[in-house]
């Protein structure tokens, strides 16, 4: 009975923690219903009219047909249309700096180097984005882990989703090195480790053997390629041109590894070796390249997720914030079926590919039952672009509101007259 | 004009005096051959030609030969007309491109080539084997406007034996790399700008006031003097035929290595081409392009751009585009007769003709065989060149 | 001279296209078309004739010679004209080695053969006007162009030559310029303007320079004779400002020589909308949308503002959206979709990639609408022109297609 | 007009196909051709039979068996598949840049970019195996790789050999600027690095000497330990790990004769001190471009040593170079007249440039060179001193179907390639006239 209180107890201490924690003053409603004007699920069929309930920001029941119970806290959306938060699988932005100028650096985590108040975070919340894969930029080779955050949230804890998710691996070659080079330099580190692992369990055994204590661990740094080569870290390989494919293919046959191919604009020309290895793909910012015909000397227009989706390759979207449309999942997603890309699977590839690409599907990417009420509330339908994102809910709790942001007021609408002093000549 | 000729003139003397002739001095010669290749008159199997004082004296199945003529007899071998090298800088010292571009000033008409020219020069002896007798020497393309042509000969005893024209013409550059970032013009826009009013310029030059410069831009504005305009891109060569249309200049173009693109176009105004070396290429899609360009009804004739491709390599430009389909009658002539008649010297040189000088090639089999061996090279009636084994 | 050459060019286009054209008349079937200068029509007809549009309607009898193109599941709307595009152009657009070049025309530099071209009229766009570099302050004439097909002569792609006089306030102008230190001065780069005062002093020394080579003559200079033609309000003056400061020095300068004016990009055009619509000066908007906090493209302007277009537009400005010359550029499509998700009545937007364009080029009587006697340069939709998701599946200029997804 | 070309279009792509699907690798005969077979005779109205990629017959009396392709070679000239063997096709130069200088240890094969079309256009005039290495800018500068251009997507499938041999250079200056100093410098770099690895290898020997004297020890120990437990000795010690150093394994494996050095070399100075090395370190030694080689020709001959030539003449070169100052285009015929081991290679500007072989063996035999030994200096003999010649080089039972059919003799300036196969796949036909 004492110890069912004290569980109570400190439960309640908890979550009071973890809300003043995330720093969300908001009251926070344990049973939530969501009456939408439109649910796309992506588990499952669009749902018209249909409700959401929310418990413990856990989603309980979704349909039309959902009886809401009486002590249910409703919020009406039936102008909105409602689908699951955009996630976002690879991004270098948010970072102090993104790469370190040594190249083998598996030890260094972005977790370390997240700036929460970096202006990227909050305007991927407005954007739609409820959760991105952090990791160290492409101008190292062994750059480093990285975290899986929300946001939201004004340290990277409160951010945080999940920690140690991926290693970063660029098979672009640094400066002063050759590609030869580059490829040699990671070899020569996997055949060190490899030496470095048999000799410490030479040492174990020896120790063993004399039955003294062992005690040492691995060392640190190399614990993230240690854990690579046991699958416990997925690879995430960035291809700069379409002969790294092969390569990347290669080492994650030949190590073993749980990996994800992050392509280059350069990579489509490998499509073919890309689909037959049926390895996951982040593809390209840059969504359209040009290339000239030799022949027929014409500029052709290749559109980089058709040609993937057309080969069957499940892939996930990247923005780039530098770029006009592109700084948008959506925007990426809505160019894909512009040219002829199924809109259901455009949709699953800011959703729940790159959720299910950084491990996180188990709670994020698609509106179900027993996942996380992680939801976005656009105006119109995702892929338009006269739709904004209206309130974008985490964990059942709302932490943005358009009618709220006074950062976009001040882009959209005109500033008060100016006064101007007289001229007097 | 004279008086600033005069010092060259010495200068040059002074130094072709120290000249020593290797080789042999023959006033006549009887060149028994197995297969002449006239060029403007067909093939004579089993022919012979007549030498004397320099000049082609006859030519034929069966001519007279003079009783003191000393006889060549050839009659298992080819003789074609010495080949002229339309674009070249050889003899010119081996910093090669320390000498060609004066690039202080971006406008240097007056500049001759000529000055630059040592006769003596390493290149100049090792390019007689190549088969070349006539080789215009044009100043390097950094410059827009980068001065007078020269058209030479590689052999010669006097003065007026190596000299054909001593100002052929004035090049202009419309490449790349006639921009700089220090220096007027830095853009494609300035570039043609700083030319129109070069141009411009020279219409508006009155005879009171002697101005080298401007008598030389005069006589290039007015359509007097050639102006040999480099010009490889699409961009540059529409550029080069907008200055021909606008000011009525008489051109040729040099390079014009995408000119197919717009082969109508040059054509319709009769621009000659210096096309540029075919070795410079390597893909297919550009080593087709001369064909192109010759099937348009362009007159072409092949360059070297040496030392940019060894001189022995104007052949085997004419030789590869017979190869990517070019006519092969089309493709002597550019060597020799077309390439002539560009640089309006049809008259002296270019073909195997009574009158003609005395410029011969001989090889050991189809000129246009990459096999082919050069065996002897005879200009104005001497012997310069004679292959020895080793 | 170069009005010859013009004329010439049309002599010379006029025949080609007349003996194509009888053989071939093209009756394009719309489900919907936007005219952009009238009414949408639904279910008409186009009928194109000698690279022109012969009639519009609904009721139209189609002859029998007739090639058909069926987009009657279609929207059609006239093809696009960009204001100010990335210039077709190889190496420096900028001559370097004065701060004055009124006399460079950018029109003799054109690269038929360019990418860019190849690559813009995949995008809608059928019209586009090039303008010399932004590191001049007096920087030269632009030119008026059409990507028509294979590489051919510039001048066959040229439809206006010495379109506008392009002029710089913005800071550019002073970026590479140095300050003799200590050592004399050893190349062209150590000069004025370094601030942005001398910027506009040397505008106004320019001005005045033409001012007394009108009254005087002695000597001809073509750089001043361009001038005296601006100043005559002959040719158009392109100023590219940005801050708001700018715009309104310009306007000032434009009342004192009576200059005619168009506004270049106009980032904090926003905050002064009200007096560039009272002035009646046309605005041409680069890449209106930058954001502020990411990595800065511009020294300057930083203030932005994402509904720029559309406050402009609402103050009664003409306002045009351009794919951006000297920046990232962006397919003009997406840029007025943009301008209406951030705030742009959709006719207004529609129209500031089509006709406002077209007026502002001064080529208003040939492109930018659908209308009976206009280019036929026409763009086939699948949808609304005005979402991503829509696709450009025809590009018809001068009445042939040039482009066509499958 | 457009239906019209679909009609044309399709069947064509239905035929192609068909030739990929069903001939692919199928049996093929090739009949009625003027056979050069390099190593032996040429054979007039010859049959090749081809099985499983392999010439499995080859006379003017083969049987060919009913069901099999035939390929009408009457009239034209039928020969081995081309080498050149200094190509730069499927890298980029760029990607070559390593600012080490000893670097053997890097394999060229990291650095194939196998999505490069160029390939095509060589494979066209008659190329079907090249020889890639790394460049001149470091000293030593890796491995180089024989490949074959049979449109493989991945470097692995075209590669017919790696480790082929380890590119050196001596005396090539990257800016084209030359001082004694410098080659004194490179010779003696390298020298040193030879040295390096001589101690490398005996203190690897030692190490090895010792870990087998330790496992036999603990073995005895061991042994011992299960019998008297009470009366244990001294427990033997591991020798301290040896760690192996990519850069002097690679090196060992040159001193040990397994992998050739492949030296760059222009002037004579240079190729004696390439010489010099190889006679200190008893290596075997592959001499590259040899550009004044025909100066020295003798010493090349005494010692027996291959050589690749190239280019034949400077026009194939981007500049005219220091190195090139002495250039002779009779350098191949001098070289090869003194039998010597001679491959011709075009080292051209770029990676399109492979296809210009035959133009490079003909000027070849234009300034002297006898045609059979052009022929075999572009076919047999680079495949000889890359140690592929049991499968490819020359037309003889066994070796593999790389076959190339031309309609004129194949230094004929017009001559051109009608068929190219490569392991009995038709990998490329000439539909018109060029």
């Amino acid at each position: 009975m004492k110890s069912r209180f004290c569980t109570a107890f400190t439960a309640v201490l908890l979550i009071v923690f973890v809300m003043s924690a995330l720093g969300y003053a908001g009251p926070v409603r344990k049973k939530l219903a969501i009456q939408a004007g439109k649910i796309i699920t992506i588990a499952g069929a669009d749902l018209k009219n249909g409700v959401i309930l929310i418990e413990d920001g856990i989603i309980k029941a979704v349909g039309t047909d959902v009886e809401i119970p009486w002590d249910t806290f409703v919020i009406e959306a039936k102008d909105k249309v409602i689908m699951p938060g955009f996630v976002l699988a690879h991004t270098s932005s948010g970072l102090d700096r993104a790469n370190e100028n040594v190249p083998e650096v598996p030890f260094l985590s972005t977790f370390d180097s997240i700036d929460p108040i970096s202006s990227y975070f909050e305007d991927s919340l407005r954007d739609g984005v409820v959760a991105m894969l952090v990791l160290p930029g492409n101008n190292t080779l062994l750059g480093g882990t990285g975290t899986v955050v929300r946001p939201h949230g004004r340290t990277v804890e409160a951010m945080l989703i999940k920690r140690y998710t991926g290693l970063k691996i660029s098979l672009r070659p640094t400066r002063n090195t050759s590609r030869m080079g580059h490829m040699q330099r990671f070899r020569r580190y996997i055949s060190d480790l490899k030496d470095y692992l048999e000799e410490y369990e030479q040492r174990k055994a020896d120790a063993k053997e004399e039955k003294k204590p062992f005690d040492e661990e691995i060392d640190t740094r190399k614990q993230p390629m240690v854990d690579l080569l046991d699958e416990k870290l997925t690879a995430f390989i960035y291809c700069d041109r379409a002969a790294d494919i092969p390569k990347a293919i290669e080492i994650h046959k030949t190590h073993e590894l749980d990996t994800v191919l992050v392509l280059g604009s350069d990579c489509y020309k490998a499509v073919g070796l890309i689909a037959k290895s049926k390895l996951p793909v982040i593809l390209p910012p840059q969504l359209i390249v040009w290339e000239t015909n030799e022949e027929t000397n014409e500029e052709e227009m290749k559109i980089i997720p058709m040609i993937f989706h057309k080969a069957g390759v499940k892939f996930a979207f990247q923005t780039d914030t530098s770029q006009y449309g592109s700084r948008y999942l959506w925007y990426q997603a809505a160019t894909a079926v512009k040219h002829g890309m199924k809109r259901t699977e455009a949709l699953k590839s800011i959703t729940l590919y790159p959720a299910k690409f950084i491990g996180v599907d188990d709670r994020l990417g698609s509106i179900a039952v027993g996942k996380e009420a992680t939801l976005v509330f656009l105006t119109g339908d995702p892929l338009d672009a006269q739709a904004w994102v209206d309130q974008v809910m985490i964990a059942g709790e709302i932490v943005y509101e358009k009618a709220k942001d006074e950062r976009l007021k001040k882009l959209l609408e005109k500033p008060d007259e100016i006064q101007v002093p007289e001229d007097t000549d | 004009m004279r008086r600033r000729i005069f010092p060259s003139i010495l200068l040059s003397l002074s130094v072709f005096s120290h000249l020593v002739v290797a080789a042999e001095d023959t006033q006549s010669l009887a060149i028994r051959a197995g297969r002449i290749w006239t060029v403007t008159d067909g093939v004579i199997t089993d022919g012979v030609i007549i030498v004397k004082d320099g000049k082609i004296h006859a030519v034929g199945k069966e001519p007279d030969v003079p009783a003191e003529a000393k006889i060549l007899d050839m009659s298992d071998k080819d003789v074609i007309p010495g080949l002229i090298d339309a674009h070249c800088h050889v003899g010119l010292s081996l910093d090669i491109f320390a000498e060609i571009d004066e690039i202080v000033s971006a406008v240097t008409p007056d500049m001759q080539i000529l000055d630059a020219f040592d006769p003596l020069a390493e290149d100049v002896t090792k390019a007689r084997s190549s088969g070349v007798t006539t080789v215009m020497l044009a100043p390097g393309n950094k410059n827009p406007i980068a001065g007078q042509t020269a058209i030479v000969k590689l052999y010669g005893n006097k003065m007026n034996d190596w000299v054909l024209k001593r100002k052929g013409g004035v090049k202009l550059s419309l490449r790349d790399e006639a921009l700089m970032s220090d220096r007027r013009p830095t853009s494609r826009a300035g570039l043609m700008a700083l030319l129109r009013e070069q141009l411009n310029e020279g219409k508006a030059y009155k005879d009171d006031e002697y101005d080298p410069c401007g008598e030389v831009l005069k006589r290039v504005a007015d359509g007097n003097v050639p102006a040999y305009i480099c010009a490889c891109t699409v961009d540059e060569i529409a550029s080069a035929v907008t200055l021909v249309d606008e000011y009525g200049l008489k051109a040729v173009l040099i390079g014009a290595e995408k000119g197919d693109e717009i082969a109508d176009i040059i054509a319709e105004r009769d621009i000659p081409v210096i096309y540029a070396p075919l070795l410079l290429f390597s893909k297919d899609k550009d080593l087709k392009r001369v064909v192109k360009l010759a099937n348009s009804g362009i007159k072409l004739a092949f360059s070297s751009t040496a030392p940019k491709t060894a001189l022995h390599d104007l052949r085997t430009s004419a030789i590869l585009a017979t190869k990517y389909g070019l006519n092969p009658e089309v493709a002597i002539k550019s060597l020799t007769i077309h390439a002539a008649e560009i640089l309006g010297i049809a008259d002296r040189v270019g073909s195997i003709e009574k009158g003609k000088d005395a410029d011969l090639v001989i090889l050991n089999g189809d000129p246009l065989q990459l096999t082919s061996n050069i065996e002897m090279v005879i200009i104005n009636g001497h012997i310069v060149y004679k292959r020895q084994e080793e | 001279m170069r009005r010859y050459a013009i004329l010439l060019t049309f002599l010379l286009l006029v025949p080609i296209s007349a003996t194509r054209g009888q053989a071939d008349i093209i009756a394009i079937k719309a489900g919907k078309i936007l005219t952009i200068s009238g009414d949408p029509v639904t279910d008409g007809v186009i009928l194109v004739e000698n690279g022109r549009i012969a009639e519009i309607g609904t009721e139209i009898e189609v002859p029998e010679n007739a090639s058909i193109i069926d987009a009657s599941q279609k929207v059609v709307m006239p093809g696009l004209v960009d204001a100010s595009a990335v210039p077709p152009v190889r190496g420096d657009l900028n001559e370097q080695s004065s701060e004055i070049t009124p006399a460079l025309r950018i029109s003799s530099a054109l690269d038929p053969q360019s990418k860019v071209l190849k690559r813009i009229v995949q995008t809608g766009v059928t019209t586009l006007y090039v303008s010399p570099g932004w590191r001049n302050v007096i920087g030269g004439l632009g030119v008026v162009i059409k990507p028509t097909g294979p590489p051919r002569r510039t001048q066959e792609m040229i439809i206006k030559d010495d379109a506008a006089l392009t002029v710089v306030m913005g800071l550019d102008p002073i970026s590479g310029n140095r300050i003799p230190w200590r050592e004399p001065p050893t190349n062209f780069y150590y000069r004025r303007p370094t601030t942005r005062m001398a910027i506009i002093w040397m505008l106004r020394k320019s001005l005045f320079d033409a001012q007394q080579y009108a009254t005087s003559k002695d000597k001809e200079d073509p750089g001043l004779q361009i001038l005296c033609s601006a100043l005559e309000d002959e040719i158009p003056i392109r100023l590219n400002v940005r801050r708001a400061i700018n715009i309104r020095t310009a306007l000032k300068l434009a009342e004192e020589h009576d200059l005619k004016l168009i506004l270049d990009e106009c980032t904090e055009g926003y905050k002064v909308a009200e007096e560039i619509a009272q002035k009646n000066v046309p605005v041409v908007l680069g890449p209106f949308y930058y954001y502020p906090g990411s990595s800065s493209q511009y020294r300057e302007g930083r203030e932005v503002n994402w509904n720029n277009a559309g406050i402009l537009a609402n103050a009664g400005v003409k306002v045009a959206l351009a794919s951006g010359a000297q920046s990232q550029p962006i397919d003009l499509l997406t840029a007025a979709t943009f301008a209406v998700r951030h705030g742009m009545p959709r006719d207004k937007a529609l129209k500031a990639i089509t006709m406002t364009p077209a007026e502002i080029l001064g080529i208003a009587d040939r492109v930018g609408s659908l209308e009976k006697g206009k280019d036929a340069d026409i763009l086939i939709l699948s949808g609304d022109p005005l979402k991503v998701t829509t696709r450009i599946e025809r590009v018809i200029l001068n009445g042939k297609t040039v482009h066509k997804t499958d | 007009m457009m239906d019209y070309k679909r009609i044309v279009v399709v069947p064509s792509l239905l035929l192609l196909l068909m030739f990929t699907s069903t001939f692919g690798g199928q049996d093929i005969a090739i009949r009625g051709g003027n056979i050069l077979t390099i190593n032996d005779a040429p054979i007039e109205n010859g049959i090749i039979l081809i099985k499983d990629g392999k010439i499995e017959a080859l006379g003017q009396d083969v049987m060919i068996p009913a069901d099999v392709r035939t390929i009408d070679a009457s009239n034209k000239f039928v020969m081995p598949g081309l080498i050149d063997a200094q190509s730069r096709l499927f890298v980029i130069d760029s990607e070559l840049r390593e600012s080490r200088t000893i670097a053997p240890e890097l394999n060229i094969i990291d650095a194939i970019d196998p999505f490069i079309k160029e390939y095509r256009e060589v494979l066209a005039q008659g190329v079907t195996v090249i020889y890639v290495a790394p460049g001149s800018r470091s000293l030593v500068g890796g491995r180089g790789a024989v490949l074959k251009l049979n449109g493989s997507k991945t470097a692995d499938k075209m590669v017919l050999k790696t480790d082929v041999a380890v590119k050196a250079a001596i005396g090539v200056s990257p800016n084209n600027e030359s001082s004694s100093l410098t080659r004194l410098e490179h010779y003696s770099s390298i020298r040193e690095a030879l040295l390096e690895t001589k101690v490398y290898m005996q203190r690897k020997e030692k190490y090895d000497r010792e870990l087998a004297e330790y496992k036999e020890k603990k073995a005895e120990y061991e042994k011992k330990d299960g019998e008297r437990e009470a009366e244990k000795k001294e427990k033997p010690k591991r020798p301290a790990k040896f760690r192996p150093n990519p850069t002097y394994e690679v090196l060992a494996k040159v001193i040990r004769k397994e992998i050739p050095l492949q030296i760059e070399a222009h002037r004579v100075s240079d190729i004696l001190n390439a010489l010099r090395l190889a006679d200190e370190f008893d290596f075997s030694l592959i001499l590259d471009k040899c550009t004044e080689g025909y100066m020295i020709s003798d010493e090349i001959a005494r010692r027996k040593v291959p050589v690749i030539v190239g280019p034949v003449s400077t026009s194939f070169v981007d500049m005219p170079r220091l190195e090139y100052r002495n250039h002779d285009m009779r350098n191949a015929a001098i070289l090869s007249r003194r039998r010597i081991k001679l491959a011709l290679g075009v080292s051209g500007r770029d990676g399109a440039s492979s296809k210009f072989i035959l133009s490079a063996a003909a000027m070849a035999v234009a300034n002297g060179m006898d045609k059979d030994a052009a022929l075999r200096a572009i076919t047999l003999t680079p495949a000889e001193i890359f140690g592929v010649a049991d499968r490819i080089g020359s037309l003889e039972v066994g070796k593999d179907a790389d076959i190339v059919i031309l309609n004129r003799h194949p230094l004929d300036a017009l001559t051109q390639v009608k068929t190219v196969l490569i392991e009995g796949k038709v990998v490329f036909e000439r539909k018109t006239e060029q």
